[in-house]
């Protein structure tokens, strides 16, 4: 597993409301502070929605799967599914304007996130979605130590 | 989500708590909508006080409310705008193309 | 995946406040009353925590994964580790009383679930615990239809 | 969880925040026996108004303190307990073992 916290979801956009509350309290876990906190659930959020209305064509069959990480100063969510391929890296993403009323999830993942990567693994469409962060986040601590029952 | 609509024939207030997001934002869309479009009001206020959360499909919904607003002629406000809602809005850079109170009281008198 | 939500987090207590995050907005998303929420947001938690205590020994290196689901009127939670074997129906397990400090988890467990199930499979203890509903929670919609886009 | 201390000749009020839980407990733990044992508190209260869980490490924890304050002829005295805490003490056969007031002010005067 890459992150310390992983999770998969029918995908079904009832589990979405669940999804961000991970994010969240995995944010309030390694000491992100509030305001990037939100930022960041909101950037998570739309890649997955977009997975499920797009990769998935909203059948609510399916699932998806969100890992959480933290890597010194590197946050790291990965976003995986089965569905239609499909690199975000592929389209232009010109600043949304107010006529306009869909196309403002991939233009908020990027403009929130420091790096969005993607690959396609096997069956899957794999995005990566980064935040450097001002300070270390305070360690995961894999392994780092014992907890005594008592 | 949880949406209440308070009616008059001035105005219609639509209250909403909770998170309008892919699963919420259709019915809020249509809520919204129905005012304009069937009921024909010409002041819709959406109060967003108890709103911690909106997505893009919920910024998609009020576009369309303040679109569909403009060609009637109606106004379209939002109100007890939170935090992390602003936050989006300006990040989508629709902050100054709504327009927005602070409270319903703000709103009805202006 | 037998439920609709699945999450795995690394053997650490920190993310025990997450994966009850986890629970209780399963719940709410299919109906669960706030009363019955709380309990069984307890029982799920003192399962995790007894892998990370004694499955594991405090090990943080490790994984602990639970999956959610609800089937008609059952509500299951099922715990799965690859820790030392222990099966919970094994051990006897008396009302608590008020000199002891610990043990206290296996019973909660038991007052709250209607069902506590164990299997070893593979390398893995798994734990099923489950709660018939009242009443049927609302459908947990696998493969049950379509969301649109807009 | 956040804890604070308040401390006067007469009582001590260990006012907790958040969960308690296999994570948070140890802490919580050792502040409560540090007052009996080390500073020797006559009248220990611990205000849970702000704790919407406690596991059964917190439980324990409490236990712990109740048998601890028994031993050098203390009080120990909870308050503000919240209907999650409170249940699981019910479940755990506490709920009479324990001193429980509604409020500090309570507890002080009684
Ligand atoms: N995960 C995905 N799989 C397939 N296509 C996608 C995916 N994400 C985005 N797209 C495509 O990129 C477009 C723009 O996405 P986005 O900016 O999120 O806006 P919206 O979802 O509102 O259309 C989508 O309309 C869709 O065609
Ligand atoms: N997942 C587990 N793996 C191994 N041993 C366990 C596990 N869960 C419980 N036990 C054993 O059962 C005992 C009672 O557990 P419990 O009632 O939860 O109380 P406590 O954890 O406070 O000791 C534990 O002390 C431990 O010896």
């Amino acid at each position: 597993m890459p992150g310390e916290v992983e999770i998969t979801i029918a995908s079904h956009p009832r589990w979405l409301r669940l999804a961000r509350s991970v994010v969240q309290d995995f944010c309030v876990a390694v000491d992100i502070a509030d305001r990037q906190t939100q930022s960041i659930v909101t950037a998570v959020d739309e890649a997955l929605s977009n997975v499920m209305k797009h990769a998935y064509g909203g059948d609510h069959s399916r699932f998806v799967s969100l890992s959480c990480g933290v890597h010194d100063k590197e946050l790291e969510f990965e976003i995986r599914d089965q569905g239609f391929p499909f690199n975000p890296l592929d389209r232009d993403v010109p600043p949304p304007n107010e006529l306009r009323s869909g196309g403002r999830g991939l233009y908020l993942i990027r403009t929130i996130m420091d790096r969005v990567e993607y690959r396609r693994d096997g069956g899957s469409n794999c995005i990566r979605l980064s935040k450097t962060l001002d300070a270390p986040a305070r360690p995961a601590q894999r392994g780092a130590g014992k907890t005594n029952g008592h | 989500m949880d949406i209440n609509v308070k009616r008059d024939a001035a105005r219609s207030i639509v209250e909403v708590a909770g998170d309008i997001d892919l699963y919420s934002s259709p019915a809020f869309r249509e809520t919204v909508l129905d005012l304009l479009k069937k009921r024909g009001q010409k002041n819709v206020i959406v109060n967003l006080s108890n709103v911690d959360y909106i997505d893009s499909s919920g910024v998609a919904s009020l576009v369309e409310g303040l679109q569909e607003a403009r060609k009637r002629s109606a106004r379209f406000m939002l109100v007890g705008l939170k935090e992390g809602p602003r936050r989006v809005l300006e990040l989508t850079l629709l902050l100054n193309v709504f327009e927005i109170h602070s409270t319903e009281e703000d709103a009805l008198q202006s």
